[in-house]
């Protein structure tokens, strides 16, 4: 049994620290945060700066020029990051799609991506989620069909982060329809500048841009499948084993909102409230265990683990906790909880009226709640499949 | 045991009264998404245009209910079928209303003429002040005063979470009166156009169309004849300013919780629509076992609400107070929205989030109601005193 | 809509409390109480009482002996029962029994069970529930076979409130074991001192005696069939909804228990808490909402409606209500909470001990949360049966 | 974030204890349900006979922990073992234990050898005597006395709530000396042979196997030698009584936390496999997506209170204060057990309320735990008060 950080992981901490508190860096921060969409927001400035530390591949093969950081260290870097409300959203894509190409990408797609990748020059984005599949991604209905040296792809995307921005889309398509649907996907990495792309905003709740993306015939080079044909369904998975780290990164949201929070109770005295302390010490323990979740499943990660079961239970856990605590939260504040950002008398720089909607976002986005309970009653407690 | 019993049971006039209300819903106000932007608050000349589209078809609806023996039960119906479908839009205008109501019950012959009817008419936008910043909802906390100079009264203070405030043409302001030996408190009608103030808009999380403000009152002089039921003054120590207050809570707290019914409705309606012909892992989301539990949970919730709002609703009709069964209705209902509108995304998944559908903007909206005229947490101490026969509070 | 009782129903309350406040009634009730179980007491002594008073067969055909109470007459006499803790269970049976044979039995059973029914001469259980069938009561295995005048039994039943006690009781069984499985089923109304029937006790929380019946090759005559043969689904739904007006007695009990709590909690100053008086509105609201639903229950059973939905709905409520009053009280009370009756220091004369113990009995018993659940998604909702 | 980080990373060690620990529940522990009723209060000679056919077995298991260096995660999961097998057992053995491992740490070497043998052997039954009927679980109020004559102590005073009480033949008693200027409080060990002292057995809802009771003490003597930890007498204001008694209660809320982790555990098992074998609406009830998301949710909680509190004790391996992480462990592990028998109980239905299958018994346990030793209320204001750094209670 461990309960400390050790030497190396503490240093890289205060690195990562240093980085949120520069007075520079926060200034940028909220200036991004006027304009009022902290859940998908990008910065240019930011995300070139952290490339410029090596940040965006920390966790690739060394031999593409990654850091090899453990699962440990990268989950100090999510745990800083969100803590300080840092927009990584580009910073993990680009991560996670360098380390797709770096492992199932041919050399030609490699050459291409992976230095300009790590050096902060491109953006990504993931297109799986279709109007008709929602979180059955076994659905997906988007064609990719082979003509010579090309695969034209027919089909709509929608719900993607950073749809507007990305250089390329990391896009799961079928590939051979007559298959079970599972062994019929292929992914590739789509060049968002092909012609036959059209991309259309679609707007959440919190005002955060998402988009649609429609392919009309749009061609692209077989050099760009990821993996072999038809083994998409493997890639993705791998491809979500590789997110899992960053779920880490919604308990240190809220317990950066926690610590907020106590200090504006404090200020106006209702701590004295025993009503609100019950409150504060339930959001406190749920946030507590969020974290010994999130440290397990790092663990079991660090020993080369596929934790599946503990993934899912922390990703659950924690979202459940942050709709609680937006909740409760509201109702401590009263009608100034309420407020955005910005209207005279907002509470916490806004950011209460932002968790209360993020909340649902967390709980929906990279599998719903339902879907984790799924895969905790199959996988964990095998459980006969959801009907 | 042996409390007053309710049941949802009626008439038909009242049903044929909802249906109306339906019907006009439909076809007056859902097109209105169309030419206005409900996203932000609406401006004065905004709420001014559309209430003139509405009013004739709105008078209309009217003239059918039998207003000489006002039922608020019907009215609780109309209103639930309204809010539905457009939540911000149907706060705004009834605020805007809503101090045409009380210069009818407690003002003067020339002070009904002269506000009645260009309120009614939707010349006259107008507001009710009450909340102040370090006062929060106790309104006998107030200190906004108007001195008695001449035949004016100079108001001094400032107000926050105004509904309407930043539009309004015209405020009922709840104030303290400093008149010769009166002291007391009560309720002043301020033009804006004669006694001018100044107001600040506040966004906020939900029922975005509906403006929340500031309002600002340096030395603003208002004639001494716009003060309501002010009988004799000098005799005014008793004065019903804050029974009137306090009655006007029950009655605002209720209609709190029925926008929440009828959020929650609204959102309900919608979720199971889709389940029903939205298909998953190759069934219909409404056959799912999780998906039907969610849906039952929410309907039992949404019809429980339902009984606690009509059954204080059927006391205000019956003219008895209703102090708890309005809080009990107003905490009930209002958190009941919450969560059954986040049940309702959850069951549409991330198209739950996108403002293309309406359950992120219902969600929000649910969220709001939770706040005004008293927090959940006060509505149950409201509610445990009364119990109890102690002050909670104290 | 209507909000006070009417003037007949004050009247009959009146009457009602009047013998529920008699103080030898109340001394009977102690005695009964010091042994232990509540839920399925029985006193003679009580009964008979009753009985002369006609309140067997309250709402019983006129023609049978029956006083015709209407539904919200009905609601009345259960409410004030409950609140007084008046051990009715015996009362409920014989009521519901009656009115089955009434509607649905031979002649020369309406003779033979009728008439000393409502004198309160005997007992009645229901043989519905089967260690295999459990709540899905269409799966019963118990087979009834014909054999010249009469019909063979052979099966086990269990889980039986005063089987123990009972001169009869309403079997359930399947007669034609070919049918589709609602369509095969009869009931008969069986003598328990029949030659091979077996009872045994079973003690549940709370040490209330519920009973195993085991019934090997036992003979009752045709005469004791009640309704047609294979016609027995269709008695039994009748035979719910003449349950259906008892439901009003869970919340009137949460009353009385809740009244008793506040008195408690003020006596030891404890209502000066903030968090006490939250948890207590909370109690209050959810105890109004059942008499909400109880009401509107009884009104549409007055006009004559079959309110299945809202019959769910209201025992869902009220039994949810419980287990969260059943719980949030012992959370006030601490230890002596949980003492027994008779126990130095006991509060609530053992109630709130019982109380906890008796939540989930109630939302297990006569149709658990989830087949209410059920009922509530299927009628109410049109929403596809479960699967 | 930055807190102490825990995982369950059990050593090979550790998991073989775990292993000895089910396997001697199972040869051991379980049998016994068939030689004794366990629904009622042990008597004083079932509890020494239970011992002695235990008590070599589970000399063996021990003598295979290292306990030169005390290792309180093994203690953990062979506590967790044993007690899944029988909750009212384990506490009353427990107890029994307890005040050994009070004069092993604070006993002089002629007090160990006095009171240590006999109740590790079984032959005297141990009881801890803190509560009063009064002063709650307050230890800084106790008004049990010892006043000092001669070489004796007398004591007066009434416990309550007493674990074992009515079985004990020697009780660590928490009192308030008065031996001249010393008014300290600390313990005092009372021998029923030769300091008689009078109990009442108090019938509760869960653990019924387990005797709590009522303790009087009368102008009771009490061999001044008994005093624990006393040191140098008349110096002893500063004494570690009251600090004793505080460590004391991190690891007694922690191992309280830990006996619901172990109930609702078993009541997991029973369930799961429950719906795995039974079948209802032709198909097993594990198949069902309501009983899937129940027995998920069973499955997340107490696999999260498990965290909490193998964390607490850690920090007690660690020998480093946990008041915070004892009480967030004890709250949410109590009431999660509360809520996980309720669903398990939910799962089987009827069945669930018979005594002929195990789950009402543990949910009536489960009930036991979330009272003693500071209830849910109480555990959350103290971890509000550590966390904002100042006094919730005053």
């Amino acid at each position: 049994m461990d309960f400390e950080l050790d030497e190396r992981q503490k240093e890289l901490r205060r690195e990562f620290e240093e980085f949120c508190l520069d007075e520079d860096n926060r200034r940028i921060l909220a200036e991004l945060a006027d304009e009022g969409d902290y859940y998908n927001a990008h910065s240019w400035e930011l995300f070139k700066k952290m490339a410029e530390r090596g940040w965006i591949s920390l966790n690739w093969p060394v031999e593409y020029g990654g850091r090899g950081y453990t699962p440990e260290e990268m989950t100090v870097f999510h745990e800083t990051m969100a803590y300080h409300r840092m927009p990584i959203i580009a910073l993990i894509l680009s991560s996670l799609v360098g380390n797709v190409v770096a492992y199932f990408g041919s050399d030609a797609l490699k050459a291409e991506i992976l230095p300009r990748a790590s050096a902060g020059e491109l953006l990504f984005c993931l297109l799986y989620t279709e109007p008709d599949a929602g979180s059955d991604l076994a659905a997906l209905t988007t064609r990719a069909e082979e003509d010579g040296d090309y695969y034209v792809v027919n089909g709509t995307k929608i719900y993607t982060s950073l749809g507007h921005l990305a250089n390329y889309g990391l896009l799961a398509a079928r590939t051979n329809p007559e298959a079970p649907k599972r062994q019929g996907i292929s992914l590739f990495l789509l060049p968002l500048d092909s012609e036959g792309v059209t991309v259309s905003p679609i707007y959440t709740m919190g005002d955060g841009r998402v988009n649609e993306e429609v392919f009309t015939d749009v061609r692209v080079h077989r050099d760009y499948m990821i993996g072999e044909k038809d083994s998409g369904w493997f890639v993705l998975t791998m491809a979500l084993g590789l997110e899992r780290g960053s779920i880490a990164g919604v308990a240190a949201q809220g317990r950066a909102f926690l610590d907020g929070l106590i200090d504006l109770l404090r200020e106006t005295g209702m701590t004295s409230d025993p009503v609100v302390c019950q409150s504060l010490a339930e959001m406190e323990t749920v946030l507590e265990v969020s974290d010994l979740l999130n440290w397990n499943l790092t663990t079991l990660l660090g020993k080369g683990d596929v934790p599946i079961t503990e993934a899912a239970m922390a990703k659950l856990y924690s979202s459940e906790s942050m709709r609680r605590m937006g909740s409760e939260a509201l109702n401590m504040l009263g009608f100034a909880g309420l407020l955005r950002r910005g209207s005279p008398g907002a509470l916490l720089e806004g950011l209460s009226e932002y968790q209360y909607q993020m909340a649902p976002m967390i709980s929906i986005g990279a599998g719903s709640t339902e879907i984790m309970q799924g895969i905790i009653a199959r996988t964990g407690l095998g459980l006969a499949a959801k009907g | 045991m042996g409390g007053p019993k309710v049941y949802l049971d009626f008439t038909e006039e009242q049903q044929m009264i909802a249906q109306m209300a339906r019907e006009f819903a439909e076809r007056e106000i859902a097109p209105l998404d169309e030419d206005y932007d409900f996203n932000r608050p609406l401006t004065n000349p905004e709420y001014k245009e559309i209430w003139s589209r509405l009013q004739p078809a709105f008078a209309n609806v009217i003239s059918d209910m039998d207003l000489s023996d006002l039922d608020f039960i019907a009215i609780g119906l109309f209103v639930e079928e309204i809010f539905k479908a457009n939540p911000s839009l149907v706060c705004t205008v009834g605020m805007a209303l809503a101090p045409a109501g009380m210069i009818y019950m407690y003002g003067n012959e020339e002070q009904k003429e002269r506000f009645v009817p260009p309120i009614l008419a939707g010349r006259k936008i107008g507001c009710t002040a009450i909340t102040e910043p370090d006062v929060g909802s106790n309104p006998a906390a107030i200190q906004t005063t108007a001195v008695r100079e001449g035949d004016s009264y100079i108001v001094n203070g400032t107000k926050t979470w105004i509904s309407n405030g930043s539009i309004s043409d015209v405020v009922a302001l709840i104030c303290r009166f400093s008149d010769g030996d009166d002291l007391s408190m009560g309720t002043l009608m301020v033009d804006r156009e004669e006694s001018p103030y100044e107001t600040n808009e506040l966004p906020h999380i939900g029922l975005k169309a509906f403006p929340t403000s500031e309002l600002f009152f340096t030395d603003c002089p208002v004639p001494a004849a716009n003060r309501l039921g002010g009988g004799n003054p000098g005799r005014g120590k008793g004065s019903k300013g804050l029974s009137m207050v306090f009655q006007g809570f029950e009655y605002a707290r209720t209609l709190l919780a029925l926008g929440s019914v009828a959020i929650a409705q609204a959102s309900f309606e919608y979720a199971t629509a889709y389940a029903k012909e939205r298909k998953q892992w190759g069934k219909y989301l409404g056959e799912h076992q999780l998906i039907q539990e969610m849906i039952t949970d929410m309907s039992v919730s949404i019809e429980t609400a339902r009984f606690l709002v009509y059954r204080a609703l059927s006391l205000i009709q019956a003219k008895k107070r209703c102090e708890r069964e309005a809080s009990m209705a107003k905490f009930y209902a209002t958190e009941m929205a919450v969560e059954v509108t986040s049940k309702a995304i959850q069951i549409m998944g991330a198209n739950g989030l996108s403002d293309e559908f309406p359950l992120e903007r219902l969600f929000r909206d649910a969220r709001m109601l939770t706040i005004p005229d008293g927090t959940t947490q006060i509505q149950k101490l409201i509610v445990a005193r009364c119990h109890l026969g102690l002050g909670a509070f104290s």
